[in-house]
This record gives structure tokens, sequence and C-alpha cells, in this order.
């Protein structure tokens, strides 16, 4: 099948035509399947284009029309790829919404598109549509609501709302009458046609819509499969939001090009074993998943028994030692092979076989900076598991690691057909055949995003690394700010530093102009919450435990671990922590301290927050605070505490180098 | 059906007229009529002359306080007791004395107050057991697991995973029911009575012993179930507030009488009822 | 630790169905089978085709079909010699009455006759309980074998009062008589374990065996949800029986040539077979082969050890293995009552979910 | 005519053996009220009784055989023989040691487990006990005399035959035995009627957890009825032992027991007695009346059929109340 890696054809330059190519030659093998029922219901390639087919015409039916806007709003489930794959047939523009944001983020985004059709995936959504319809100023655009769950929803009004399988049924019965107009629209799509619009959620601001081009996706599909040699025979776990282009490059993209299936979990609550159900081939995760994972695997660890334990601790060793080399293909002497392989029988092996990652090829993690100690654990067991750095208008890919170049301080070297320079403030810029051909409606942030010659600023700074050749990066360009002594302020930086630690879960670093850093920080309830378990210490919220002055030790240990380590780069000697507290609530999306991909909003957090703020650098010992919060049924209520602020020792440089030495 | 006479006035159920609730449901004809049940057990009047009907695609709820007789009538219903006196007429013919298996065939299905479920089995085959009566192949055919046995058991199987789903416990499918928490058990002994396809779903206290949000949801499942499958159901109810909410037709009983029928307004506004509910002595 | 189930997926509920959904327990079952059936046969002899392998397959049908009963329908019975007893006297029958037939044919018709025999017995199921049961099935023990060593009929006038087995071939291999070789016993008996195993689980995976365990785990409510109990009961002493009746048949004709009914089909044959029930584990399948296997093995284990090794009188032995079963009864009940299927189980779900502990 | 006074004599030697069927029933039925137990091993436990009575009587060294076995000794019996009434007693605290090792290493273990799995442990228990028996006195058949009066009571005899003109054949042994029985059967009813333990056994068998909340303590009950229940073994033993010898067979009165406890119900006392009484009377006519037409030895299994055929048209047994069923 090597053929199918050959260079985009002419009649490839679009998603229906790779979908009619792979019907065509592989068309009995799994294009998708879904966990539902019990069972992992199966629709080869074949099948598939069927029922894609029989959408697209019911669409026509329903009045779709070419550049018409359909936002596609639900899990990550067949008939939801195949909405857009219809969606695009017909010549419109697929809108995936990321289904758990709240009404007012997708009336503005329901309005801004312009969509005409909406394809929700149950009552839920259609629900969530409707009251954004009936939204006082909201825009009604929206003609027709598709959904693909029939579940409660006879009892609706359905002159313009259809089930995505009736729709399908009327799109069979028009095939003689619109086969041939459907056709004439799949023909007329050619590599400049808009393949998919992608919101990026963005860390200030209103959403913006990414228009990507056929050529965008595919080209980025087409160089980054034959970068890992994906193929036909791999399979992909579909759990990240739609909404995300990560999702739209795996699951549709490599998807498309390569021909390999897609997987779609029952739900999200059963995502962990139907991931190991599925044991993917191809496996992307953000940090968190890892991290989640890596924690729960301790947390289980410390209940097992003593041989366990002890085979455990021996061989994850060795492994430590062993496993990234072997990864690497660098040479090992027999023992630590023997070693090895011993491990793998009692550690390794039912270990990844338990995580579902036995039969991964090729994994990716990217999003945000993963800790060493996480991204040494998964790669020492064996798992090829590379890091990535990329973005929305980037069609994902900027730089990836190739196989035996992976450490987990650098983002790789530049995929395929990318180029990559660094600005002289340090911002790094790219230039690739999947860059963005601009944002929807928006030629004034088009035009500050991708100067003339194409190229884009990625908003974050970052450095080649002189002997590798691999791009690091510190953190978001406009975030690298100054202290008051003129030092550099690298707020992420230190915060990754910090979140690596298990308990923690978030962290806030402040001292943008000012005389020392400060940080505010989230515990992890379940690491820290399981410790407490084990230690008997009784505790009836998250405010409760943060609180705990055991818990304050923890951590404080943890930073002061952390300045030890920032002590001791010269550049960024001065983002050392001083003070510090636990925040007595977790920063929450819904309540607009984060975004809804989990990257923290500085400047909601400084504003809201803004009175521990001013306690962490007036010197007090204790502040009292109320916040607001949000509860997940949308009452909102407020949460009272007083919280302790610690000091911390800081370190010289030398003195950093001798503690990291010891 | 040699256990069903005719109707000997009309051979066909009594022209009812139906009716439209407020929310929209046509409700149907009679579909089970009880004239004049009386059960004794020894020298205990259990149920004391009841008559009341029940039609095609409502949510008939029986009330009452602790004693009422509310159990003994739906035992009735489904066979489990033989009533001394009184007639149980269904789908417009006169029920013959019938084991409860044969009420079973006939399409009623029920739950019950303390769960009843085969502690054995995992929750898959619990819910499967429910579709005994809609498995047709002989035993030869189970016994070499050949042709009609095996589709049988898919097609069954298919059917099962619907309700599965549409009661949303795909995650402890193969869990043994015996570790279930209680409102869970709940929802697989109603998952178990759907399995049946009934046409009358007997519910006796669906929600006794759950917390507000276990109510809530098992309020939501009886409403899908009868909006989704049509099922007409008859349910006991303790909680006066989910009994209006749910209902269409109310029978309120008091020490084995009927004190009560009609709309949950009307019922709400009975003296005798009010006076049954807040304790007043009886005489 | 060994099983490496990702990527194990089921596309189908035929293949979410099937006896063993995991790969590797599938390869197992798979290089189990073909050992016991194309390796054993060249490797056996005469002590332990006798002492070991033929009883252990015997008795693992025998104990399939009172698991069957007790297990799934959850009916006691306390009757099993008599039924085994049924079906020799009936094989006996048999094979003295149409010699050209099959044997293979005749055991069957045992079977089915025991089966006839078993579910006559079964009536009073309907209206007794529980232990009332149990007791009662004592009445078909005791009574059977009355009535096969009373009515000379039953043993062809013989003087002695017992049945001997006459010589019958399969595909021209001896399988009963003095001439029969070890492994052709023991083919035979192997077929017919195979095929009660298969039956029996096909049975149980389906709606009979649903049917069953609704009414051992609530009667009452089976009844209400549609089981009827007279099919229900009656069936599981019908299937209970035929693979018992069986098991008496391949017990007299094939493994002891000659039988005495009241020594070889006593109440302490039924006990037996109740034991490795109940030792192997209620409900399963597996569980039958496991408790045959450890009562077979025990006894020749501990005669090796008391007698061979320890050099004592055989009577002693006798006795001090009583106490050792007996003990080892209790202590099995104490420890894991729901048998060694249970502590497989167990086994192998710390096995798969190595190396967590849960 | 001369039937008829057969007959007459088969009903009252039936009833004779009927009481000590009532005996063994009694053993079983104390033990099913306080624990739920099913106690299969009650037969055994008569047979064990009945081996240590006269292992002690003779003076047998206890686990000879073994000892010899194990060092090559050649012991067998001690220089002295105990009376009978000291040898009761020291069999009777033999039983009730017997009661605290099975309640500390079996019973306990097996609270809250179905009453099948009991059923079962009490299986092994007679597996054990029965090796134990002839482990610690060999298990050759003994004979076994406390002085109880024995063979054909003359003076019935001719009494009977001066009145009827039929002298009946009544064994002296089975006189005593009813009237001990009997005795044995008032006192266990008079102490679980009047005394404060019988009164809490019986509360702990009308409800486990309401005797445990009003303080009594279930170990002491189960301790004490399995002790009473060996002490009724012990007697069974010496009416058995001593009409027909200390022999595994022994061990077999107790499956006889079965059936009437079938007959009289597992909880009832009186039920026991009855049951015994007719089964014993029934058993010794069907014999007498049909055995010859089929070949004898119905004794064997007529109890069953007939618990069976009773049980079919009364489920609840004798004495137990209509079972109303709920759901």
């Amino acid at each position: 099948m090597a053929h199918l890696a050959a260079p985009a054809h002419a009649d490839l330059q679009s998603i229906p035509a790779l979908l009619a190519r792979n019907a065509d030659r592989l068309g009995n093998r799994p294009a998708y399947r879904e966990k539902e029922f019990g069972i992992w219901q199966s629709w080869t390639w074949h099948e598939a284009a069927e029922e894609i087919r029989a959408l697209a015409l019911g669409m026509l039916v329903l009045g779709l029309k070419p550049g018409d806007h359909v936002a596609i709003i639900g899990r990550n489930r067949p008939a939801h790829y195949w909405s857009m794959v219809a969606a695009q047939m017909c010549g419109a523009i697929p809108v995936p919404l990321y289904q758990d944001a709240v009404a007012e983020e997708m009336a503005y985004v329901l309005g801004h598109c312009g969509a005409r059709f909406v394809v929700c995936g149950d009552q839920e959504q259609v629900d969530k549509v409707l009251e954004v319809q009936s939204m006082p100023d909201a825009p009604r655009n929206v003609e027709q609501v598709l959904y693909t769950d029939k579940r409660g929803m006879r009892k609706y009004d359905h002159s313009h709302m259809n089930a995505l399988s009736d729709v399908q049924a009327e799109g069979r019965a028009a095939e003689t009458r619109l086969g041939e107009e459907l056709d004439r629209l799949i023909a007329g799509l050619d590599y400049d046609s808009t393949c998919v619009m992608l919101y990026t959620s963005g860390t200030t601001g209103k959403p913006k819509g990414v228009v990507l081009s056929n050529r965008n996706i595919i080209e980025t599909a087409k160089n980054t499969s034959e970068f890992d040699g994906l193929n036909h025979r791999d399979e992909v776990l579909a759990y990240l939001p739609m909404a995300w282009v990560g999702d739209f490059i795996f699951s549709m993209g490599q998807a498309m090009w390569t021909g390999f299936t897609v997987n779609c979990p029952e739900s999200a609550a059963t995502m962990m074993t139907d991931l190991r159900e599925i044991g993917p081939t191809y496996f992307f995760a953000p940090p968190r998943v890892f991290e989640g994972q890596l924690t729960n695997v301790m947390i289980r660890m410390e209940d097992s028994g003593r041989v366990k334990k002890w085979l455990f601790d021996r061989y994850m060793k060795v492994a430590n030692r062993v496993g990234p080399k072997l990864l690497d293909g660098k040479s090992v002497g027999f023992g630590d092979r023997l070693a090895y392989g011993l491990g793998k029988v009692f550690v390794y092996g039912p270990l990844k076989n338990t995580l579902g990652y036995s039969r991964i090829r090729v994994g990716y993690t990217a999003g945000e900076a993963i800790g060493p100690e996480i991204f040494d654990f998964y790669r020492s067991l064996g798992i090829n598991l590379k890091q990535l750095y990329g973005q929305t208008e980037a069609s994902v890919f900027i730089t990836q690691q190739p196989d035996g170049e992976v450490r987990s301080d650098t983002v790789g070297v530049p995929s395929p057909g990318v180029e990559v320079k660094i600005a002289e403030n340090g911002e790094v810029f790219y230039r690739s055949p999947g860059t963005f051909v601009e944002y929807f409606q928006n030629a004034e942030s088009t035009a500050s995003t991708k100067d003339a010659e194409g190229w884009v600023a990625t908003g974050d700074a970052g450095f080649f690394e002189e002997s590798s050749g691999h791009l690091r990066i510190i953190d978001r360009a406009k975030d690298v700010g100054k202290m008051a002594d003129g030092s550099m302020f690298a707020p992420k930086y230190v915060e990754n530093k910090l979140k690596f630690y298990p308990n923690i879960l978030e962290a806030v670093v402040i001292g943008n102009g000012r005389d020392y850093c400060t940080a505010m920080i989230n515990i992890d309830l379940n690491a820290v919450g399981n410790w407490a378990e084990r230690n008997n210490i009784a505790y009836a919220s998250y405010q409760e435990l943060a609180g705990h002055p055991q818990v304050y030790a923890t951590i404080k240990e943890h930073v002061e671990a952390v300045n030890a380590s920032v002590a001791e780069d010269e550049m960024l000697a001065g983002c050392q922590i001083h003070r510090f507290l636990v925040l007595h609530k977790e920063l929450d999306p819904d309540d607009g301290e984060m975004t809804r991909t989990r990257k923290v909003r500085r400047a909601v957090i400084s504003d809201k927050f803004g009175d521990l703020v001013d306690a962490l650098y007036d010197g007090s010992n204790s502040v009292y605070t109320e916040t607001e919060v949000t509860y997940e049924d949308g009452r909102k209520g407020k949460i009272k505490a007083t919280l302790r602020i610690e000091d911390v020792q800081v370190f010289g440089q030398a003195q950093a180098q001798k503690v990291a030495a010891e | 059906m040699t256990d069903i006479e005719s109707n000997p006035l009309t051979g066909q159920p009594a022209p009812a007229e139906g009716y439209v609730t407020a929310d929209g449901r046509q409700i149907g004809g009679v579909l089970m009529d009880l004239r004049n049940i009386t059960l004794r057990f020894g020298g205990v009047e259990a149920i004391k002359n009841i008559s009341f009907d029940v039609r095609e695609g409502e949510i008939r709820a029986i009330i009452g306080p602790n004693g009422a007789g509310k159990s003994s009538m739906l035992n009735v219903i489904s066979g489990f007791y033989v009533p001394q006196e009184g007639e149980v007429w269904f789908k417009g013919y006169k029920r013959g004395p019938m084991r409860p298996y044969e009420v079973a065939r006939l399409g009623i299905a029920r739950t019950f107050q303390n769960i009843a479920l085969f502690d054995g089995m995992t929750v898959l085959d619990n819910i499967m057991t429910g579709r005994l009566n809609k498995t047709k192949s002989g035993f030869l055919s189970q016994a070499l697991w050949w042709g009609a046995a095996e589709r049988e058991e898919i097609a069954n199987r298919e059917q099962v995973e619907r309700i599965i789903d549409f009661l949303e416990i795909q995650n402890i499918r193969k869990t043994p029911v015996g570790r279930l928490p209680y409102g869970l058990k709940k929802r697989v002994e109603l998952a178990r009575a759907l399995a049946a396809e009934p046409q009358i779903l007997l519910l006796d206290e669906p929600m006794a012993g759950m917390n507000v949000e276990e109510k809530e949801d098992m309020s939501r499942f009886v409403l899908d179930v009868n909006d989704e499958f049509g099922t007409t159901i008859v349910l006991i109810e303790h909680d006066m507030g989910v009994v209006m909410d749910l209902s269409d037709r109310v029978v309120v009983m008091d020490y084995g009488r009927k004190i009560g029928d009609g709309s949950p307004d009307e019922v709400r506004n009975n003296q005798e009822v009010i006076d049954a509910y807040l304790g007043v002595a009886h005489d | 630790m060994f099983y490496r189930e990702a990527g194990n997926f089921k596309t189908s509920y035929r293949d979410d169905g099937q006896t063993f959904p995991i790969k590797l327990d599938r390869m197992g079952y798979y290089v189990i089978l073909g050992v016991a059936a194309m390796v054993v046969p060249f490797v056996i002899n005469d002590y332990w085709a006798s002492a070991v392998l033929l009883p252990f397959l015997i008795y693992a049908i025998a104990a399939i079909g009172l698991n069957i009963l007790t297990g799934y329908a959850g009916q006691v019975s306390l009757g099993t010699g008599g039924f085994m007893a049924v079906g020799a006297y009936s094989v006996y029958k048999l094979m003295t009455a149409f010699p050209d037939l099959s044997i293979l044919i005749h055991v069957l018709l045992a079977g089915g006759i025991t089966a006839m025999v078993g579910i006559a017995f079964g009536l009073p199921s309907l209206r007794i309980k529980g232990f009332y049961l149990a007791v009662a099935t004592l009445a078909a023990q005791f009574f059977l074998v009355w009535l096969f060593n009373k009515v000379p009929w039953f043993y062809n006038y013989s003087a002695s009062g017992q049945i001997t087995a006459p010589e019958r071939t399969v595909l021209g291999w001896a399988v009963t008589g003095p001439a029969a070789s070890p492994a052709a016993k023991y083919l035979v008996c192997l077929a017919f374990v195979i095929f009660a195993a298969w039956v029996a689980r096909n049975l149980t995976r389906g709606m009979i065996g649903r049917k069953w365990m609704a009414i051992r785990d609530m009667d009452i409510a089976a009844e209400i949800i549609g089981v009827n109990p007279l099919t229900a009961k009656l069936s599981a002493f019908g299937v209970s029986s035929f693979f018992v009746g069986i098991a008496g048949a391949l017990l007299f004709a094939v493994y002891l040539g000659a039988a005495e009914v009241g020594e070889a089909f006593g109440i302490n044959k039924s006990f037996l077979v109740l034991f490795m029930v109940i030792i192997g584990g209620l409900g399963s399948i597996f569980g039958s082969f496991a408790g045959a296997a450890f009562l077979v093995l025990l006894p020749v284990f501990l005669k090796n050890v008391l007698v061979g090794v320890l050099g004592w009188p055989t009577d002693l032995a006798a006795h001090i293995e009583l106490m050792i079963v007996g003990a080892l009864i209790i202590f099995f009940l104490i420890v894991e009552p729901h048998g060694l299927a249970r502590l497989w189980q167990l086994v192998k779900e710390k096995l798969r979910l190595w190396p967590f502990p849960h | 005519m001369d039937q008829l006074f057969y007959a007459s004599e088969v009903f009252i030697n039936g009833l004779m053996t009927g009481v000590m069927y009532s005996l063994v029933a009694l053993g079983f039925v104390l033990i099913f009220k306080a624990s739920g137990v099913f106690n299969y091993a009650q037969g055994v436990m008569a047979l064990f009784a009945a081996l240590t009575l006269v292992g002690i009587m003779e003076g047998q060294v206890p686990f000879s055989h073994l000892i010899n076995a194990t060092f090559g000794t050649h012991l067998s019996n001690f220089s002295w023989t105990v009376g009978p009434v000291v040898a009761i007693l020291l069999t009777a605290g033999v039983m009730v040691l017997l009661a605290i090792v099975i309640e500390k290493l079996v019973l306990q273990h097996l609270v809250g487990q179905e009453p099948i799995i009991l059923f079962m442990a009490t299986i092994g228990l007679a597996y054990f006990l029965e090796g134990l028996g002839d482990v610690m006195w060999g298990a050759d058949i003994k004979t076994l005399d406390v002085g109880l009066p024995q063979g054909i009571s003359d003076t019935i005899e001719q009494a009977t035959a001066n009145w009827f003109g039929y002298g009946f054949f009544i064994d002296r042994l089975d006189i005593w035995a009813t009237i001990i029985a009997a005795l044995l059967v008032a006192a266990l009813v008079a102490f679980s009627q009047y005394t404060k333990q019988g009164r809490a056994m019986r509360a702990v068998a009308d409800d486990h957890q309401a005797a445990l909340s009003v303080g009594i303590s279930l170990q002491f009950i189960w301790i004490m009825v399995w002790s009473i229940a060996g002490f009724v073994a012990l007697v069974a033993g010496i009416m058995w032992g001593t009409k027909s010898g200390v022999q595994f067979s022994l061990s077999l009165i107790a499956l006889k027991a079965l059936p009437v406890l079938m007959l009289g119900g597992f909880t009832s006392i009186p039920g026991a007695i009855v049951g015994g009484l007719i089964i014993g009377v029934g058993e010794k006519l069907f014999e007498f009346f049909v055995g010859p037409m089929v070949g004898g030895a119905t004794e064997n299994w007529f109890a069953y059929v007939l618990a069976l055929i009773f049980l079919v048209f009364r489920p609840q047994g004798l004495f137990g109340e209509r079972i109303i069923e709920r759901v």
C-alpha cells in the first residue's frame, strides 16, 4: 500500500476525494469504529463512504448550499465526522464546536460564522442551540437542526429539526434526483477550497475562526504521516474535542490520507476502558492525561503488595536507565538488556497493557510542557512518546521530534515543509503549506498574525539549541516580561517546573515589573487527597485540604526545590519564588479563569484575585478573601476563605548548584 | 390463549373515549379493567371490593399509606395473588386464573418494592432474562447452539443493549448485580422489566429509598419510558410529590378500600384522601 | 501478568459472548484440548488411566451434571449415586439387549433414560424447597439402589447380583471389557467429557441457563417475570441426570467393568460428587473439572504419601485420609466457599490487573 | 387373628424404634434451630461418642495404631478399666470439648455463609470425625455394655400370652431405651422452656440479630447447643451401640433421622418426636405387610418415600405453618 503515500495527486485535492480513494482501495478495511451498545460497531471505508454520501444528499435535500457553514456540536462520533465530510461534499464548511461551551460562547460562534445548519449530538446540545437562538440579541441564522441521538427528541417541533438517520434516508431516496448535482459539487472542490473552520479559544478576547483549506490539511497530513510512517493499519482513538485542530488533523486529515481506523469511545466516562480495549497504535494526549495516568499508576502501586511493589521499583529503575536508550536504538549491554527483558515480563508489559499502550508505535504530546519524569516514565516503558509543537493556525504541526531524537525539554525540529525563524525578541515565526488562509471575517487579525510573505507569529518565545538543532520554547512571548531590576521574567517556565510535582495541579507565577516573584498554587485533589487518606487526614472539601498545614509544608518543599533548579539558570535566576499561597478553589474554565483547553488566563486571574496578589506583596501572613464561583448547574455562589501566605527560601547560583549536586 | 375468555357482552374492549394529556400524549381506551377485586389472607381483607381501569398509554398511580393494600393490588395484577372475588379484564378479555409466568407472557412486566434481581448474575444477564418470553428457540437448538439459538441470543442482546443505553447503565454491563449500589439496582430492575417489551409496566415503589437526585433520575426514566416506548405504566409510590408530577390518574387506597380516583388535582382536593394522609382517626 | 488485552476488542455480539473472550485463555484452552486429545493417548499407561485420568474424566461429567442442577438451578441433590446407578444399569441392559448397536449410542441412551428418571424424581421440587428437597432426593438414592438390588431383571438374573460389561468396540477398538486398552477407554471418556462440557456451556450461556439461575437466585421473582418453574426445574433435573447417567454408564462400562450397586453407587458417591461440585465451585463448568481433579488426585496423593512414603498400614492410611479429606473440605469452605473456580478467577483477575492490586 | 397380633407387635416395636429416631432427630432440630446448621455429622457424633465410651471403659490407648505405626511400638490397652457411669461422664466431657473445638475451628469461621455451605461443612466434619474415631480407637466392631437390661422381656411375653393368648416379643433394651429417650426429650423440652439458657437458645433461634442485641453470646449458645447435641448423640450411641454393636453402620442412623425431620419440620421439637414415631411404625408395618412381596429390606427407603409423598401434599411439614409468600 506504499502508493497511498504518494504525493497529492491532482485528483486528491479534497477530503471527499480522499474518501473516494479509500473506499476504492481500502473498501473492506475498517474506517470507523464506535463503542456503542456494548461492542465496537464498525464501518468499512466502503460503508462509511455510502453513509457519508447519503448524509450529503440529505443535506442537499434540506437545502444546504455551497459556502454555508455547518456547525457540529457533539462528542467524537463517526456520525459527526461524517457530517463534516458530508458538508464538504456539498461545498459547505464544517465548523466543529466545543460541546461544553457555555451558551454565550456558543451564541457568539454560531452568530459569527452564520451557520445555517447545526448538527447536534443529542438532546442536551439541541437544547443549548435552541437556548442560544432564543437569546434576545442572538442572530437567528440557524435554519436546520440535525441530531444524532433520537432520545428525548420526540416532543420537539420537528419543522426544522431532523434526525441524522432520517436525513440519510431522505438522501438515499434522493440519489437519482440529486446524485449528479452532488457529484458536480464534489468535483468542484479543489486544493484551495475551505476544508474546515476551527475557532481558537484564545487566551484573550473573542474566539477567532481559523479558516483552513484543503491544501493546509492534506499537505500537513501527508507530510506528517510520512514523517512517522503512518499507514492504513494504524488505529487511533478519537477522544479529544472535535473542535480542536489536533483532532481534525489526526482523526480526519491523517485518517483520510493514510486510511487508518478512527475509533470513538462510548463516552468520556469510559474513555480509559475503551482506550485499553482498542490499544491504539498512534496516540496523542495532552501532558495532563499522561500526568494523570502516572499519578494514578503511582497511587495504585502504593496499595499493592510488597512483592509487586519491589518488582515495580526495581524494574522501573532498570527502565529509567535502559529504556530510553533502547528506544533510541543506542547500544545497551547484555546484562541491562536481560534485566530490561525481565522487567518487560514483570512490569512494563503488564503496565502498558493495563494502560492500553501496548500497541503504540507513535505517541505524541503537546500543548503544555510535560514534566521530564513523566515523559521519561513513558519512554522508559518502551512507549515511543514524542513531543510536537504546533497551533491551530499551522494546522497543528510546526516542529516535531524525529524517532531517536526525543527529549523532554525540546519540541523537536521543524516538521517537513515547515520553515521556522526566531525574531529579534525571541518570538518564533513559521511558514508552511499548513499555514491557515485567514481568520474568518477578521482581516485585521489576519494581517497582524500573518505577514505578506506568509510568516506567522506564534506568540511564543523560544530558541534553537545549537547542539541539536531542536527548538526550545520558553514561554508565551507576551508573558515573558521584565522584573523591576530588569532581569527576565518567564512565568510559564517556573509554573511548569512547579506543575511537574504530582501534588501541584496548577500554578500562577506573578512578578512582572515587581521586585520578586510570588506564586498562587492549586493542589491536585487526586494526589493530595490520596495522600491525606493514607495519613488519616480528614477533609471535607478542596478548600479544607488546601489549607492544611502539612499540605502547606509539602508544597513549600516543592517550591524550594523549584527555586534551586531555577537558580541554576543564570538568565532566569530572578524568577525564584519568594512567597506563595495555596488557592482556596480550583481554577476553572467555568469561572473564566482558564481556557477550555486548560490554559491559565493571567489577566482574569490577576484581576479576580487582586486582593491576594496585593497580600503576596504587602508582607502579610494571611489574607481574607471572597470569590464568586459558578456551580455545575450554572448557579453562582461565593466562597470565603482566609489564606495563609508562606515565605520560601531562595538561592544564589552557586548555592543552587550545590543543592542540586546533593 | 385458553385462559382468556371472550367478553360475554361485547367480545371487544369497552369503547372508551381516549383523551390527550396536557403535554400532548394521546391516551387510548381501557387496556386493563379491574372489577370488584377482593383479596383475603385468612380472615384479613387486604383489598376490599376495588375497581379501577388503566388506559392505554397512561401513567396510572396507586397511592396510599403503608398497609393500604397497594402492593397486594399489584400482586393481583401480576397474578401472584389470586383474588377471592372480582375479575381482571385485559385487552377486552376476562383473565382466567393464571400463574404469574402466564401473566408475564400477556405483556405485563413489573419491578419489585424490595429489589428482586438475580444476584448471582451480571447486569447484562439479569436484563437478558427479561427477554425470555421473546425466545422461541428450542431446547436442542440451545444445547447445540445451532442457528436459531445463537441468532436469537444476538437479537435479544441488541434489544437489551438499547435498553442499557436508554437507562445509561453501560458502564456496569458486566458487573454482578450484587455489587451495585441500591439506586443502580433499581434501574437494572427497570431495565429487566423493559426488556420484556411489556404493554403494561408495573412499578412497585420505584423511588423508595432513593435520594433526591436518584429520584429525579428515576422520574425522568419513567416518563421517558412512557414517552419513547408508549408503555402503559401502573406505579405505586409513597412520595406524593413524585406521584403528582408523574401520573395522569391516581387511585388512592386506604385500609384496602379505594377512597379516591381521578386526576392528581382531583385527588389532591379529595377530603377523604386528605384525611387519610393527615392521619385523621378512622371510624 | 501474562495477559495482553489491549487491542483485544469485540466488534460483534458473537465475539463478545464467546466462552473465552480473552485471547490468551482461548489459546490455553486449545492447547489443553490438543494435548488431551493428541498427546495423552500416546503416553497413557494402565496406572494413570485407572488411578487418575478415567475417574477424573468420568467424575467431571457427573460433576457437570450435578453442577447444572445444584450450581445453576439451585436444587440441592443427594441422589447422584442413585442416578449414576440408573445410567449404569441402563447401559448394561442396552448393551446386552442390543449388542449390535454402538456403545456410544448405548451410553447416550442410558443418559436419556436417566434423564427420565431424574425428571420423575424432580417432580417434588415444584413443591419442596431447600433442605427438604435435598433430603427428598435421598429417597431417590435409597430407593434406586434398593430397586437394582432386589429386582433380578436389572442384573439379568446373574448369580452374583453383579453386572459385568461385555466387550464392545468403537471403530474396531475395544473400549469395554478386559481387552480394552487404556488409550481407547481414555479417548471414549474424553469424547464424552468434551461433549458434556460443550453442551453444558451452551445451555448455561443461553436463555435456559438464565431461567435456571433465575430460579436459583429468586424463584418467586423468576416466576413473576415469566419463568415457568415447572419446565425450568424439570429441565434442570433432566439435563443434570442426563450427564450423571452418562457418567454412571461410563463408570460401570468403561472404568469398573463390573459393579454391584450398593458398593459402586452408594450414598458416598452422591457425597463425593457433591463435594466435587462444592470444592470446584457452584455454577461453574470449570469448577466441575477442578473439583473432580482435586478429589480424584487427593486420595491418590495421600495414599502415595501415607502408604508409599511413611509405610503405614493401608487401613490406618484410609482413616487418616478420611480425616484429611474432611478437614480439607471444611478448610476450603472457610477459606473460599465459592470453590476452586472462584480462586482461579481471582488469580486470573490478579494477573490481568498486574502489577496493580485493583 | 394372629395376623393382627403380629401387626400390633410390629407396631409396638416400630414405636420403640421411632423413639430412637426421634432422639437423633432431636439433636438435628436443636442445632438447626439455634444455629441454622443442618448437622449431617449428628450420626457420626453418635458413633464417635459410642467409640469413645467403649474405649474409655476398656482402657484403650487412644491413637494406639497411629503411635505404633509411627514409632514401631505395640501399645494397645492401659491396665485399667473404667465403670460405666464414670465413663459416660468422661465421654460427655469429651463431647463438650468437641463442641467447643467445632465452634472455634469451624462454625466461627462460617458465620453468615449460606446454609448449603454450612451443611457441606458438617459433611466434612462427619468425614473427619469418622476418620478420627477410627484412628483413635480402631475400626473393629466393638460391643458396648453399660448394664442396660437386654433380651426379650419374659414378663411381657408371659403377661400378653396370658391376656391375649399371644406372647408379645419385646426387647427389654427397647423398653429402657424408650423410657430413657422419653425422659431425655422431656428434660430437653423443660430445659428450653424453663431455664435462662434455654430461653436464650430459643431467642437465638428466632432471631440472631435480636438475640445479639440483648446481649446473648452467640458463641456460648452454639457451644451449649452442640454440647447438648453431643450428649444426645452419646445417649443414642449407647442405645444403638448396645443393641447392634459399635460400628460404622451406627452413623447411618443419622440418615434415618432425615425423613423424620422432613416429616416433622426442621425446627419443630414436637415434630421430631411425632415424626420419629410415624416413621418408626410406618417402616416396620410396611416391611411387615409389603416387604415380603418386593424382596424385603424396604426400611432402606420407605421412610424417605413416605416423607417425600407427604411433603408433596404438605410442603410445610407436620407442624409448620402455611407459608404465605411475599414479594
